[in-house]
């Protein structure tokens, strides 16, 4: 009997310090499972994203929209569902999209948007009427403030090396000014802070912006003054694919990345918690047996 | 050949025909980029050949990276195509008809003598350029920190702690307003270094340690999100693009 | 004077750099950009030193056979390749002339099928660790342990929709205490003080190190040989 | 009574024209209500250029030019276009427009000399404001100037800020010179510093190396500079205690200025001969592939205790944990709110923000580098004193405290 106790707190003890590869592997099942279930999540659309899905819904047809490609791949799998629903918003609502980047890991995330989201979905979207990719531009603050004054000193050429004087969609683009709408993708700096204070303060031009979930709550007390919306981390996307939905109901029943993301992010969430609660119960319950047994030995 | 070996073996050859035959599937590049991010989540296991060779490539591979954008995105344009733009013309014909600043002299000649400290007798002339560049670091930063963190942040904390609304008195919004201005306080408390933490000072220190603690759990438990969101990237990669399993 | 001229420097420039704050007019105006830009440029000549030891380092383990020393060959290889296609444009469509990261250039294919996948490999890691890391620390072992683990646990519940599940039936003027209205809570309230007390800190620490160096004081970063 | 029905006939007749007339521009689109609005027949007025105003606190060469123009015309002009000139009957350059409605304009000029937008300082500047309207007529203003612009030679919305400047400047040199008289210091323990020595000590007993991770700042962020100085006192006590220390670095500038902190610690040490330039090396400039070096060399060189001081990001926990999991005593310490937390979870000290910085003071207990903490307490009793007044003024309904401090950038 005695024996049978001192080997069951061992137990106890044992578990406290599990190999913490057995975590991982709880943690990459958390995460997968929910990936090849294609399960989905639905978030409700809170105020900070719908006024956001409200704005670029109300700019009328042919409306020039500036997007900023201010992220790397490191960050792309909680950006690039952002990303992608607003392009198709921005498509179904026949905008001009003006597509650049701040950063010098954008330029490539905007050619991978144009392949895989545009050109498949959106077939009449035609290059230089629709939309442009003006590519990397060193600069950082330094490049907002100077397309602030004047595009075409930064931009005399599209990424491809196309003359932006040949493009028709350039033709009456002078500065930031002739922009309807600023949107920045990006967590870091330059980014949505950054168009902010340098572009849609002083211009007069709103902004809004898809950034991570850890930066986000550094860019919230820009609303609702200085960013017309924020959509923050998977969760943002997962709302405002969710009002995509609402407005279109061709997407209906359609798994979009950031439902999928919030998925795995619930699941893994949960996973995590119940470790927490686990190693604290073992905590206590070798606790009270420690307080338990040194009392008897104190007797 | 001990048995330890033979499984290392045996592993290689399952890595190559598994590399083989994913390429014939798959191609290349889409390949490559798997199995390096096999490589590098192997280390989760412990520690082995595979993630060694991933991670020499990635330590080879991004030092060249920064180098070369370096120099062209850099030095090319900021420092020759100012000082002397006919120099670079024939790499980068668009700066040809810039002006010549002569003023970017200064940044050549300090990365000149950074560049001494290779010679073992005039190293301590790098110090110079060092010099510059802390100098620059400390002049920059003393005004900007003292105006965007310290002046506007306790700009940001001078707020009524009496909070009303359109029904009159708010009591939430009150007590939250009070639990700033508390903790504020008290986590500068926290932080005085030449007092001793003794008697009302003391409390207010400890008060402010659990001010602190509230703020490191929450932005923990904050960053969970984005971490996990980067795993169902690079698993979307895996199963999806690789493997062909989710749709 | 090997000791004396890096510190007049150190004055003078950080001197100069603070006037510049508060007089817009020239030359001081945008000064502190200028030098910013110089110290780019400065940082560029580095990467030969960098480079340099980092050639030296692993020349020296594959010459001595030190342990692992293939893996040394592998660094030695990689850095060899991309730096043949980003400096030389080797497998650049627009030969020397083109953009050195233009889309189809050897060097930009490397960044994304080797350099990309390692990094977001990396970064992901992290999922694991937040989670080994949570269940070793968050233990009510002491009062600041238990609350450290009560805040992030709150705050982990509030991302989920079982936080709302749980207490959904807070409703009216109870309506705070639902799982996710308290998490923003923390965020906004305890969280926000708590920052602001460490940035007032972390502000006064690096005005007192700036006044430091520049008055010369803090000088451990020359070295303190006097050879 | 003939002439008045030849008056009423010829009334109707052109009111009836009118009407025709609006219902054939309504037929034809968008421009109907345009010429609804622009009933009046007489053509719009000019706008009057009132003021042009040098902007303040800046280095010259920006103009806000201001104009009035009646209000019951607004609708009906579609922008006005903005011309500048060196003389009244200079060559006007069209420099941008502004919607209608807007009667101002923000002219920022280069100042090179030969831009073609280029505008001198505290020279006369003369403008000119064309009102075009949706039937698009152009309507020109007088000239209006001469107008200057100049540059500041001091920035007004930043007095708070020379204030503490100078404040702070006086409190430092007052206690570092208090300290240098002798007095006696007082400062509380900080548990991550007292730990150094018992870490290296560990490390010495084990016989495991000692690992320094300086973060992946320049050499021009103040934590890795703080950390320079941590460094030293670190590789000082190493260099004694003949253990082994690997800094590895993340900047070749960091790595340069590393190699020499640790050769002079050596050497103040008095054994110069146990340093090599290959206890300090580069490893590379990626944030992710400088973690993965790092995380190769614990793992394999198993070091007993490892200090992480200087700036970090993202990677923070990766090195916390993999470090966890050899068992290596960890100090860490980063000026980085966002990593703060990490660092505090996973390893056994840290240093939070300003310790960081105290933790060279603390470590040399050099009387000057005392002198200066005592000055930043006095700045943190600044800060509080300043928050309890401003909250009780502004409870008394005194804003102008709270305006006092409101930094303009």
């Amino acid at each position: 009997m005695g024996n049978g106790h001192t080997e069951h707190k061992t137990l106890v003890e044992r578990l406290q310090f599990i190999d913490r590869r057995i975590i991982f592997v709880f943690i990459g099942l958390a995460v997968v499972i929910p990936l090849l279930f294609g399960a989905v999540l639905k978030e409700e659309t809170t105020p900070i994203v719908q006024t956001f899905f409200d704005t670029i819904e109300g700019l009328p047809e042919g409306s020039r929209v500036l997007l900023s490609f201010d992220y790397g791949p490191t960050t792309a799998p909680e950006i690039q569902p952002m990303v992608d629903a607003i392009v198709r918003q921005c498509a179904h609502r026949k905008s001009k999209m003006y597509m650049m980047a701040l950063w010098a890991t954008g330029d490539n995330l905007t050619g991978e948007t144009i392949e895989k989201v545009l050109k498949p979905e959106f077939p009449d979207y035609k290059y230089g009427t629709d939309y442009i990719n003006l590519g990397y531009q060193t600069g950082n603050q330094g490049l907002i403030r100077v397309l602030l004054v004047d595009f075409k000193m930064m931009y005399a050429v599209d990424a491809s090396g196309t003359d932006v004087d040949s493009i028709p969609m350039m033709k009456n683009i002078r500065n930031l000014k002739n922009f309807d709408l600023i949107v920045s993708f990006g967590g870091g700096s330059p980014g949505i802070k950054e168009w902010v204070l340098y572009a849609g303060d002083p211009g007069k031009i709103p902004v809004g912006g898809g950034c991570t979930a850890v930066s986000a709550p550094l860019l919230y007390p820009y609303y609702p003054n200085q960013l017309i919306g924020l959509l923050g981390g998977a969760k943002g996307a997962a709302e405002y694919e969710n009002a995509l939905i609402n407005a279109y109901p061709e997407y209906k029943g359609r798994k979009m990345a950031g439902m999928k993301l919030m998925m795995s992010q619930a699941v893994s969430h949960v996973v995590i918690m119940f470790f927490i609660l686990f190693g604290n119960i073992l905590y206590f319950i070798q606790r009270s047996r420690d307080k338990s047994r040194s009392m008897e030995a104190g007797r | 050949m001990n048995a330890g070996k033979l499984l290392s073996y045996i592993i290689l050859a399952i890595v190559v025909i598994a590399f083989v035959v994913s390429i014939a599937l798959k191609g290349f590049l889409v390949t490559v980029g798997a199995f390096l991010t096999l490589f590098i989540f192997s280390f989760l296991y412990k520690d082995n050949p595979y993630y060694k060779f991933a991670e020499h490539l990635f330590v080879g591979a991004s030092a060249a990276y920064w180098m070369s954008m370096g120099f062209w995105k850099t030095m090319v344009p900021n420092l020759f195509g100012k000082l002397y733009p006919p120099m670079v013309a024939w790499a980068v014909p668009a700066l040809k008809n810039n002006p010549a600043q002569p003023l970017m002299l200064i940044p050549l000649v300090l990365g000149i003598l950074l560049l001494m400290r290779l010679s073992s007798k005039a190293g301590w002339i790098s110090r110079w350029a060092l010099a510059f560049i802390v100098g620059t670091t400390a002049g920059l930063n003393l005004v900007r920190y003292l105006r965007s963190d310290f002046i506007q942040q306790i700009n940001n904390t001078v707020f009524s702690l009496y909070v009303t609304n359109a029904s009159g008195f708010d009591l939430g919004a009150t007590i939250s307003n009070v639990i700033i201005f508390g903790g504020v306080i008290c986590g500068l408390i926290y932080f005085f270094f030449s007092k001793e933490h003794k008697g009302a000072f003391g409390a207010g220190a400890r008060t402010g340690i659990i001010v602190l603690m509230i703020t490191f759990g929450a932005s923990f438990g904050y960053t969970v999100m984005a971490r996990i969101s980067l795993l169902v990237g690079r698993m979307q990669f895996l199963f999806g693009d690789w493997l062909g399993m989710i749709r | 004077m090997r000791r004396t001229v890096p510190l007049v420097i150190t004055l003078i420039v950080g001197t100069v750099l603070i006037v510049a704050e508060f007089v817009p007019h020239k030359p001081f105006g945008n000064l502190g950009d200028k030098f910013s830009m110089y110290f780019d440029i400065i940082a560029v000549f580095a990467f030969i030193l960098g480079g340099g030891n980092l050639v030296r380092v692993h020349i020296t383990k594959i010459s001595r056979k030190k342990a692992d020393w293939p893996f040394s060959a592998v660094t030695l290889a990689g850095f060899a390749l991309v730096l043949a296609a980003g400096l030389f444009k080797i497998g650049n469509p627009g030969g020397i002339r083109g953009d050195v990261a233009v889309v189809g250039s050897l060097f930009n294919d490397l960044y994304i099928f080797i350099f990309t996948p390692l990094q977001a490999s990396m970064f992901a890691l992290l999922a694991f660790y937040v989670g080994s890391a949570s269940y070793r620390a968050f233990r009510a072992k002491t009062v600041e342990a238990t609350i450290l683990l009560v805040a992030a646990f709150v705050i982990l519940l509030g991302r989920t929709p079982f936080g709302l599940w749980l207490t959904g039936g807070f409703t009216g003027s109870w309506e705070f205490l639902q799982v996710p209205n308290l998490a923003n809570w923390i965020m906004d309230v305890p969280n926000l003080a708590g920052q602001r007390a460490i940035m007032i800190g972390i502000a006064l620490g690096v005005i007192s190190m700036s006044l430091r160096i520049i008055l010369g004081v803090e000088r451990t970063y020359l070295g303190q040989d006097n050879d | 009574m003939k002439d008045r029905l030849k008056l009423v006939v010829f009334l109707t007749v052109i009111a009836f024209i009118i009407q025709a007339t609006v219902a054939f521009a309504q037929s034809e689109g968008e421009t109907a209500d345009s010429v609804i609005s622009e009933q009046p027949v007489t053509p719009p007025p000019k706008p009057v250029i009132v003021s042009g105003e040098d902007i303040p606190n800046d280095n010259g060469h920006k103009l806000k030019l201001n104009w009035e123009y009646p209000a019951e015309w607004n609708d009906s002009i579609v922008r006005f276009e903005i011309y500048r000139a060196d003389s009244p009957d200079g060559d006007f350059r069209r420099l941008g427009e502004a919607a209608g409605g807007i009667f101002s304009y923000l002219d920022i000029g280069s100042k090179k000399k030969d831009d073609p937008n280029y505008m001198p300082n505290d020279q006369n500047l003369y403008y000119r404001v064309d009102a075009v309207s949706k039937s698009g007529v152009t309507v020109q203003s007088e000239i209006g100037g001469p107008f200057q612009t100049s540059g500041q030679w001091f920035h007004k919305g930043k007095v708070p800020v020379l204030i503490g400047v100078v404040l702070f400047a006086i409190f430092t040199i007052y206690f570092i010179r208090s300290a240098r008289k002798g007095k006696d210091l007082y400062i509380r323990p900080l548990a991550g510093i007292e730990a150094v020595d018992e870490a290296i000590g560990r490390a010495t007993e084990m016989g495991k190396p000692i690992l320094y991770v300086l973060g992946i700042g320049g050499a021009s962020d103040i934590a890795t500079i703080a950390s320079f100085t941590i460094l030293g006192r670190v590789a000082k006590k190493v260099a004694e205690y003949q253990t082994a220390l690997t800094v590895p670095c993340y900047d070749p500038i960091v790595m340069s200025v590393a190699q020499d902190v640790v050769r002079s610690a050596y050497l103040e040490a008095g054994r110069p001969d146990q340093y090599s330039d290959d206890l300090v090396f580069f490893v590379t400039n990626a944030q992710f592939a400088y973690v993965a070096g790092i995380n190769g060399i614990m793992v394999r060189d198993l070091p007993a205790t490892n200090f992480y001081l200087g700036y970090f990001a993202a990677e923070s926990l990766i090195l916390a944990e993999t470090g966890n999991s050899i068992g290596a005593i960890q100090i860490a310490g980063t000026d980085q709110i966002t990593q703060i937390p990490f660092f505090v979870v996973a390893c056994d000290y840290t240093l939070i923000g300003e310790e960081l910085y105290a933790a060279s003071a603390y470590l040399g207990r050099d009387p000057l580098l005392l002198g200066a903490l005592k000055a930043e307490d006095w700045g943190k009793a600044i800060a509080m004193v300043l928050i309890i007044v401003g909250v009780l003024a502004t409870a008394f309904g005194w804003d102008a405290f709270r305006e006092f401090l409101r930094v303009n950038l």
